[in-house]
């Protein structure tokens, strides 16, 4: 596996952090965001494993500093998100009510989705947010036709489309990415490489190593980002969309990172890839880079953080109990939403 | 006022006529713009609305049906056209899994009001074969989420693809390909046919011929002919797959106790089949003879000239088969 | 020697079995190789034949199943498996045009020997929502030029996958997502089940149930309630649904007088339509009641457990339509 | 149009020739070549507007020079072919027999497919050709399951895949050639780009002006290709080909050449475009520039030409007019070849 890409080394968060500053309060909110997803799915997981969340679940555990910098920096009064399944740390993100989401893991008529959706099928007009995604790949189109739809209402959003790596060996990422140019529509294509598609490794599906590679003949910006680092992806973010906003053309970023569970809750053998492997990653834990910058620069100290975390677990255990007691849908809404 | 016009006149008219009247409506396909349509149904609209408005696309079906899913679920108002919808086969995932089901998914959180369109079966033109002249309304009908339709006329061509530009629902609106160039009666006003309303298009009272988009002129001339031998068959025009309106078929069953389904579809697993277990389900007591089907042959459209007349569905063969159904 | 196993280790059997008699057997597919496949149909088989028998592929089901029509028409004899039979939503096209048309486009120049395998309907595990939880078998029984095969128990899901990696014609192998896990006997040995023949799974002399795949279960359950009350009913596992064997199920029909069609799939234009459409035109004389339908309701799957089992078939509502039949 | 590509400009022939010579008996060869696929096409639309030939027809005028190079280059004793409907020019160029052709063109039960398959549905395992196809990007897929196969069954042939710049657009090319370098198969991807998609120009449908631009995400060997003229068609397929042999990986070529014909025989207006750039391409037309050489090298004078042509043409008629009074499917041949 001699192919297959390293984190890549940047510089410490110092660093990082002289070139792209962000204030106290912003890395506070930051971190506190970081801490929500990362318990968000503990907890998720917890309740999959007790029972009452069936079907499919996918964790964003490793990948929070991806979201952090990439829905943060939208304007959700104007621009719009389209993700795929791995959607729980966005819908978060994006401003939606956490005890909203669990309903709907939890298969509850209040869910986000009136339970009819499940942990990849979820929608919210209200935070522009629209739609998960169960197909790989299978937003992107819809992603670009959100960005179609703005630019042809004479609206000033944009449009961000999220998806894997794995949806880069789809024949709509491609198809979409001409279009894009074509049609100058402004939207972001979001890779988010975390080095697999489930038990795949990049090199094993991969022609080329590195996919901002893949991404250089449908003649749009293209650029690979830190995934792990909030400076780096909240810097590639802003300027991204900026560029955006100003050229009405569509860009393509390829963000690094990792994700730490299996790529579902069965998935637990993760015999496809190394301890070495996740260890090195973890060494590059997007909260743990955060926390540790924060505490050397003391904005929080270790306590607070751990304060930070029990408040937020306290919240979320709360919403998850509000969620459990809600009701199911009732048997008339079977044949609702749907014509006969 | 009533005018004469082809089946593509009659949908463009309903095109032109939307278009105007709503901004929204939007129009994505291969070869609609600068070319005028490969079948003239967008034939103009490119001059006089415009490169935004009318969308030339790349070969891409899959992802600009994706695009349409969208545009929708922003409140525009695409039309989609495949230039054949053979090639909808392409965008089976995104008809299936997003444009059908992403109001359901949402729980009614999001509309997707886009129409997909475009010429089905072996015409306009001979010589289709067997990757361009499908008959794939089953495909369509089958999913829950879609509304499916096909006209058989030029009046309900227009009617219905107004109705269809207008309705909340994603509807898939199937143009029978034997029909595209066929002239009739139009109405130049403004109205609009209903998306679930079968229709009884001839009345009579010996037995009932079925059938939909293209099958229905086979109907009509079958009936023509069986007049002839003295028996008088009713010709129920289907028109509205999915939801189905059984209706009319079931009243006109319940009158002549005889029916024959028609269908330029596949035989096995066709539309007709669907028709014929409603009637098993809800018109067995009317029926004094099993209702059988005169369909598509199960092969792929053949090219020779004789081959590919063998394969569809004829009037000697509705004619048959109504009078063994009649017992003369 | 007739051993216990679940449906999964059948199929693993009959691949094991078929690639050690010929090399010409290669499989293709998303984590089938390494991850040993998400349903654990190829368990083992990577390890054991090496990654040029069993590839690993990106996440392209359009053109992976291309791949395999090109291996095919070349000698090879390609399996090739969806991970789930929706994902074949993505490959429509060339399974629609390349994989069934070719042998007839060339006039059986070619021959297209490959199997396209998956598993459909709701099932193993529950939840799996509207995008992975569908049941395609009536879009794949409806194209000419495939044989469509879904197996209801163990026995006959190794008998009949070894068959269809015999035949020469393409096949389209639907495994019952339900059934992945259910154990049930299995011959080790070597042993073939016919693709083109139905089977009576229960005899009975009241009503005939008939089902395929997934609903076959149900109907057995439903034969055993039914008993109960004083009620025999014979169960017809339709199991080839495309060519479509009717002889049991009218055999069955002629003796019973009474029918109920059982299917997971959506209900209209879903399998049983065409089951119920066969029945009328061969079986009228012998039906006493209509034939009617207990299917999957049309909805997209939905997530919440109770709607979901709500949109299934059940044992209850087959139960009170074979009694309402019957008039009881 | 400012984005539209010209015509390459390359060496004239004489220079050309000298870079890679061919001999006389070659040059003789091709030429025959070049008139026969012209001719059979001008025969061909003929007796489609008599209405005996129906459907579709896509003729091949104007590109004999791609296919003079890269199917003589071939050796069909073991490599194959997967064509997409502009096959006319290459069935011949694989040796099948011009009245096997016409006869499925009328619809014949000698044709090449029985009389069941058409103008797009030819197929000839003798000959190693394995279909036109009528499905855009359709062939792609196909042609890597060749290539699969070949490297499976370890015989060292190549497969060649024959496709237009239309459809570059599909999705299948993008998974297909990921899959191909993946796959490591030996497998030749052939783009005519004759500067039209149907009716849409090249800058209307592709996000880049070069085609082997929007190649370059596959990590495979690409090139682009002067198509009107046959040395370099030549040099190119001889050069490609031995590579492809010996690194047994796949290859992505452009040829630029044009279709002097609408995109099929319904397609006539061709308001889509200009007399002055139909001009410009007759002026390098691959007949012109191969004959005019042989000319001034005295391998042909003129007069010996154009007897060629008459005699090609009379071999042609006289094919015309045999399969002209062939006989028709019989009827039962309606359901033979599909299992029912
Ligand atoms: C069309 C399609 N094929 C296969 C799958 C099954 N599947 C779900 S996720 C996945 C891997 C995708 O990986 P990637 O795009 O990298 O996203 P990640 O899970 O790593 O976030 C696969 C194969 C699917 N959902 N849709
Ligand atoms: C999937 C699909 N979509 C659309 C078509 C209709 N169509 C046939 S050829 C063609 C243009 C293809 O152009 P190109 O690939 O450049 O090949 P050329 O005709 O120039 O040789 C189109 C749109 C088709 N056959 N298949
Ligand atoms: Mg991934
Ligand atoms: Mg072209």
């Amino acid at each position: 596996m001699s192919a297959r890409p390293q984190p890549k080394l940047s510089p410490s968060p110092a660093t990082a952090a002289a070139r792209f500053p962000l204030d106290a309060a912003t890395l506070r909110n930051y971190l506190r965001q970081i801490v929500m997803m990362r318990e968000f799915e503990r907890l998720g997981e917890r309740e999959f494993k007790s029972g009452l969340i069936r079907g499919y679940y996918h964790s964003y555990a490793g990948q929070e500093a991806v979201g952090v910098g990439f829905v943060n920096s939208l304007d959700l009064n104007r621009d719009y998100i389209v993700d795929h399944y791995r959607d729980h740390g966005h819908m978060l993100l994006s401003g939606m009510d956490p005890e909203r989401i669990y309903a709907e893991l939890f298969g509850r008529r209040n869910g986000v989705s009136k339970g009819k959706g499940g942990s990849m099928h979820m929608y919210s007009p209200e935070n522009h947010f629209l739609g998960g995604d169960g197909i790989v790949g299978g937003g992107i189109p819809v992603a670009t036709g959100v960005g179609l739809a703005l630019k042809q209402q004479k609206r000033d959003g944009i449009s961000l489309s999220i998806f894997g790596d794995g949806a880069l060996d789809t024949g709509t990422f491609h198809e979409s990415l001409n279009m894009a140019t074509l049609f100058q529509v402004p939207t972001v294509y979001l890779c988010i490489n975390n080095m697999y598609s489930m038990g795949t490794s990049l090199a094993r599906h991969s022609s080329m190593p590195r996919l901002v590679d893949r991404a250089q003949g449908y003649g749009m910006g293209t650029e690979q980002v830190d995934g792990q680092d909030v400076w780096a992806t909240t810097e590639a973010a802003e300027r991204i969309y900026a560029r955006v906003r100003k050229q009405k053309k569509p860009y393509f970023v390829e963000v690094l990172t990792y994700r730490y569970q299996g790529h579902g809750i069965h998935d637990k053998a993760l015999n496809y890839r190394t301890l070495e492997e996740e260890t090195a990653w973890h060494e590059r834990d997007p909260l743990k880079l955060l926390s540790s910058y924060m505490i050397e620069e003391k904005i929080m100290n270790r306590a607070e953080i751990e304060a930070l975390r029990q408040e937020v677990v306290a919240e979320l255990e709360a919403k998850v109990e509000a969620a459990k007691v809600e009701p199911e849908p009732d048997a008339s809404e079977l044949l609702e939403d749907v014509t006969l | 006022m009533i005018v004469k016009k082809s089946t593509h006149e009659a949908l463009n008219m309903a095109l032109r006529e939307e278009m105007t009247r709503d901004e929204r409506v939007v129009i994505l396909g291969e070869e609609v713009g600068q070319y005028n349509g490969v079948h003239y149904v967008t034939r103009g609209l490119y001059a006089e609305f415009g490169k935004d408005r009318v969308m030339d696309t790349p070969i891409s079906e899959e992802s600009f049906v994706g695009i349409g899913v969208g545009m929708a679920i922003m409140g525009q108002r695409p039309v989609v056209e495949m230039m054949r919808m053979d090639f909808a086969l392409r965008a089976m995932d995104q008809v299936y899994n997003h444009m059908a089901k992403i109001r359901y998914m949402s729980g009614g959180r999001l509309a997707v009001p886009m129409v997909l369109r475009g010429p089905e079966g072996p015409g306009p033109n001979p010589g289709l074969t067997a990757q361009h002249g499908q008959q794939l309304t089953a495909v369509f009908a089958h999913c829950p989420g879609l509304r499916v339709v096909s006209p058989s006329n030029q009046y309900d061509a227009k009617g219905m693809l107004k109705a269809a530009i207008r309705s909340d629902d994603p509807v898939v609106f199937l143009e029978p390909g034997p029909l595209n160039n066929k002239q009739g009666e139009v109405d130049d006003g403004e109205y609009l046919v209903p998306l679930d309303q079968a229709d009884t298009k001839r009345e009579g009272s010996d037995i009932t011929l079925i059938g939909y988009g293209a099958s229905v002129a086979l109907c009509l001339q079958a009936a023509h002919e069986l007049e002839r031998d003295g028996v008088s068959a009713e010709v129920v025009d289907m028109r509205c797959l999915r939801p189905l309106d059984m209706a009319p078929a079931l009243a006109s069953v319940h009158k002549t106790n005889h029916a024959v389904v028609v269908d330029y579809a596949w035989q096995s697993y066709g539309p007709g089949a669907e028709i014929v277990a409603r009637l098993m389900a809800e018109g067995f007591w009317d029926l004094e003879k099993p209702v059988t089907r005169v369909a598509g042959k199960e092969t792929p459209l053949p090219y020779a000239a004789n081959l590919e007349e063998l394969s569809k569905p004829s009037v000697e063969e509705i004619v048959a088969e109504a009078k063994r159904s009649l017992g003369n």
